[in-house]
């Protein structure tokens, strides 16, 4: 018996993730565009004025960027624990944190990339400053990751049950607001003139906390869950 | 396991009757000690020079703030002792904590938010410290909620457990925020013991009272900690004696 | 309520067991399912674990897979906790509970070859495979167009592939034909008889031959 | 080494990577001063770590003292302006302090007094003028009964205007 | 004492209603968190009753069920 590398394992389930979420498109497209009808409801909401909107406009990406990460969590590991691949996937001979970082790992490239991807031209609907852009971009590519880490512990957790809706939204959404305070508070600075390292660092700080130490608790969590 | 000699002071039975015994004098001494801590506070404490009898909150609210953290830091103990050791009263207590510590953390943010409206002129403001101790409150609901959410009470205290580790790293953010950002809520006043910056006349109220408050958590964990005990443990032929006795005792 | 008649009891120390459990205590949702349970398999052994609703069969067989943690006790592989060689013992393991775990986006190639892959297996004979389970020409169906029954024969092609010495069954049979079901007992029969062992629940009787089949009662406790 | 001992030390580097990392990525925040505040000074001759000038328009907030005899209260609305000057400790002021004008439309807090630190948000009306939103009063962690702040000759009376 | 009189001390200064409000909230909430406590080990107490009770009745349901399949060779219980 041949036993597969951490790398092999972990691209196997990579693999897996984005094939069935390729087979079954709704579940990358719905949560994109949740966060693109959250973004323009804005506009309508508080007013077209540009001055205003160009205030608001980070804030208004990053709780669209959060609403539409938590929507869209449920994907994570609610499915494979309903058919019982998650069970078999613990059972098999690798560390489980490999299989945690691989499932995270292929929920951003299905909902965090595709939200980077498009935040710049929902951007230029709120008229975002134009020194924000680079804020922007660079805070939502730490940031999207932190959501995806932190919205894992918070699945695992609930995953096992029944009505675990609205009890992950309690539990996740605490752990997201410093991302959010961090986050538009550099892209406001940056929209000064001013220099946002030290937000940046801190958000970059965030990251590899939670990449460190988030699949050891989701691993943890996940067999509570499953127990 | 190499932890089962913890197993005589890890009895479910023992602790049970033990944090009976403790509790009726914790509960007297907390009594006694904020009745005493209280009327000071608030008839005999000096007015501050600058805030007046506004000052009075904080009699109340630093020991609220400062037990706030304590509990979580408390709970989190707990539960990683219950997650390492598979100490299944370590769960139990985690959770005794839990309200308790929400209770403290939403004393301490009304009573900061009264005491800031008079002195900075706002009702809130989401500076780190008070933003810190918000999320601080919702961690103690998460925690409450995922603990009730689950039907089996020893995977609750496992989950609600993990969840309280993950929130850990709020609490330094809480204790530094005054110090890292030059934000509107002051620096610690009773930081250093024994050189608190503040005089003799208004420590020594403010320690009363923050003992008499301590003590009440004390008891206040003790009782919880039973009822989680009778909760987690009501299949046992000591919880059904006991609940049958005590029941007949009361019918009589 | 008396202690369980545990047939291997007396050999539970013996260390040539394949798996034993020892001193095994379970409580779910604040009831006593089962209490210092002592069981050993040995390689050879096809065991039936009997018992009413609720009397904790799938929570036993859940402990031994190593998916649940006992309240108290110990599982041990080849004489060592499990939790200590936990890979090695997940290469030596084959558990398939209620659930299939069938993806319904992926064919029933894709999935066998999935749980295949990730145990270190060959990949390539995925498909001959599932014309052991009578599955040939839905190959490259999606899993969703199958039916229950042919979610769980996917599940079970596994069987023919597995290296893994223990298998730990929970009611396999569910779903399956007659015929079906006589092609598993062979199967069953053949590993045990090439050093394996078989750890099952069913509702239905086997129709091995009754002195290959150990049997454990589990009893209904009411607290 | 075996393979297990070899995995499980990649385990062990890692996490103690991942958390060095965090620990000098904080550690380079702090040095960083996030969410500060503009000083008067700093007004006129841009940030000290930096040299960025705040713009005309631009929303900012800014941190000093109220500098004593500054403060002008109409009488009839509340409208008040007052001067500010960079915080020092202890406090003292001189004539040649950079200072800024604060402009507010409100209530102001207790606290806002002469030589006393505080907080505003607003915008940068022209060079040196600032339209508050927002005043905040800022004070320091020590207190004191009323006669001992007099012994010590700390002014304390409310404001009378 | 720090107060002449009881309206003064009412008053509070000026700050009545922020120092009452303070004080009013902390008593209420602690009492209600002194109050749950207790009524929650009350409660718990009854349901282990009940649940006694309960299985009780469940037990004798199955020795009756026993009685009547008693010729039956069944190997539980």
């Amino acid at each position: 018996m041949t036993q597969l590398s951490y790398r092999a394992a972990f691209a196997l389930i990579v693999k897996r993730d984005l094939r069935i979420a390729f087979r079954h498109r709704d579940d990358i497209i719905n949560p994109l565009l949740f966060f693109i009808i959250v973004v323009t409801l804005f506009p309508l909401g508080v007013g077209p004025e540009s001055t205003m909107l160009s205030r608001i406009a980070p804030g208004i990406i990053w709780v669209a960027a959060l609403l539409s990460t938590l929507l869209s969590l449920d994907r994570l590991f609610k499915s494979d624990h309903a058919d019982g691949s998650l069970e078999q996937m613990l059972l098999s001979p690798h560390p489980i944190f490999i299989l945690v970082l691989a499932k995270i790992v292929a929920h951003w490239l299905l909902t965090g990339l595709p939200l980077i991807l498009i935040a710049p031209l929902l951007a230029v609907l709120l008229h975002l400053q134009e020194s924000s852009y680079i804020a922007l971009m660079l805070t939502l590519l730490l940031g999207t990751p932190i959501l995806s880490l932190l919205g894992a512990i918070g699945v695992a957790l609930t995953v096992g049950i029944k009505k675990g809706g609205v009890l992950l939204s309690l539990l996740v959404l605490p752990l997201y607001i410093p991302v959010l305070i961090f986050a538009t508070s550099a892209i406001d600075t940056a929209g000064m003139n001013l220099p946002y390292n030290g937000q940046l660092a801190i958000i970059a700080a965030i990251f590899f906390a939670s990449l460190t130490l988030a699949p050891f608790a989701v691993s943890a969590a996940l067999k509570v869950s499953t127990n | 396991m190499m932890w089962k000699w913890l197993h005589p002071y890890a009895n479910p039975e023992t602790s049970y009757h033990f944090a009976g015994k403790i509790l009726p004098w914790c509960a007297r001494l907390a009594f006694a000690f904020l009745t005493i801590g209280i009327t000071w506070a608030l008839l005999f404490a000096p007015a501050d020079y600058q805030q007046g009898d506004t000052f009075r909150i904080f009699y109340i609210h630093v020991p609220a703030a400062m037990l706030s953290m304590g509990i979580y830091l408390g709970m989190a103990i707990a539960a990683l002792s219950g997650l390492v050791w598979q100490l299944k009263l370590a769960d139990a207590s985690a959770a005794a904590m839990a309200p308790i510590g929400a209770t403290f953390t939403f004393i301490a943010l009304i009573t900061g938010s009264a005491w800031g409206k008079p002195m900075w002129g706002t009702w809130w403001i989401w500076d780190a410290r008070l933003t810190s101790e918000l999320i601080l409150l919702f961690l103690y609901l998460g925690v409450m909620a995922l603990h009730n959410a689950f039907d089996d009470k020893a995977l609750a205290g496992k989950a609600a457990g993990i969840l309280a580790l993950v929130g850990v790293i709020n609490l330094p953010i809480i204790k530094y925020s005054v110090e890292w950002w030059n934000t509107l809520h002051q620096g610690a006043t009773v930081s250093k013991l024994g050189q608190p910056s503040m005089t003799a006349d208004m420590f020594w109220p403010f320690l009363v009272c923050f003992i008499g408050f301590a003590f009440l958590v004390t008891a206040l964990i003790c009782l919880r900690f039973r009822t989680e005990i009778l909760n987690r443990n009501s299949m046992r032929p000591w919880v059904r004696e006991l609940v049958t006795t005590e029941v007949k005792t009361h019918a009589v | 309520m008396s202690n369980l008649n545990i047939e291997n009891k007396a050999t539970s120390t013996n260390n040539n067991s394949l798996l034993s459990a020892h001193n095994l205590t379970c409580i779910r949702e604040e009831r006593v399912l089962f209490e210092d349970l002592n069981l050993s398999i040995f390689p050879g052994d096809i065991l039936q674990i009997e018992g009413p609703n609720g009397a904790g069969k799938t929570s036993l067989m859940r402990i031994l897979a190593g998916l649940s943690q006992p309240y108290d006790g110990d599982i041990q592989f080849q004489g060592k906790s499990i939790t200590d060689q936990r890979e090695l013992f997940h290469q030596n393991l084959l558990y398939l509970g209620h659930l299939p775990g069938v993806k319904d986006e992926l064919t029933a190639q894709e999935n066998l070859a999935f749980n295949l892959a990730l145990h270190g297996l060959d990949t390539s004979t995925a498909e001959s495979t599932l014309t052991e389970v009578n599955l040939l020409g839905f190959e490259d169906a999606l899993a969703s167009h199958l039916s229950a029954g042919q979610h769980r024969r996917i599940a079970l092609s596994r069987l023919w592939q597995s290296q893994a010495k223990i298998w730990i069954l929970d009611e396999p049979f569910t779903a399956i034909d007659k015929l079906g079901v006589e092609k598993l007992e062979q199967l069953f029969l053949q590993h045990a008889d090439n050093g394996g062992c078989v750890i099952l629940t069913t509702h239905q009787d086997l129709s091995l031959p009754a002195e290959r089949v150990k049997k454990v009662s589990l009893a209904y406790r009411f607290y | 080494m075996n393979p297990r001992r070899k995995k499980r030390l990649t385990i062990v580097t890692s996490l103690i990577i991942g958390l060095g990392v965090v620990a000098g990525l904080v550690l380079y925040a702090l040095s960083q001063n996030i969410d500060l505040f503009y000083k008067p000074s700093e007004i006129y001759n841009g940030k000290e770590d930096t040299g960025l000038k705040a713009i005309d328009g631009q929303r900012l907030r800014i941190g000093g003292l109220v500098v004593p005899g500054s403060v002008h209260r109409n009488s009839e609305t509340l409208h008040v302006s007052f001067k500010l000057a960079d915080m020092r400790m202890p406090i003292s002021f001189s004539e040649s302090d950079p200072t800024v004008t604060v402009t507010y439309d409100g209530i102001l807090p207790d606290l806002f007094r002469e030589g006393q630190g505080i907080v505003a948000n607003g915008i940068l009306v022209d060079g040196s003028t600032i339209k508050a939103s927002e005043v905040l009063a800022k004070h320091d962690e020590n207190y004191m009964p009323k006669e001992l702040a007099d012994d010590m000759g700390k002014k304390h009376e409310k404001p009378t205007y | 004492m720090q107060f002449d009189s009881i309206s003064a001390f009412i008053d509070m200064g000026g700050y009545g209603f922020y120092v009452w409000l303070s004080y009013g909230v902390s008593i209420f909430s602690l009492a209600l968190l002194i109050f749950t406590s207790i009524s929650s080990h009350k409660k718990i107490k009854l349901q282990i009753t009940q649940r006694i009770k309960r299985e009780e009745k469940l037990r004798q349901a199955a020795k009756l069920q026993q009685a009547q399949t008693s010729n039956d060779n069944s190997h539980n219980i």
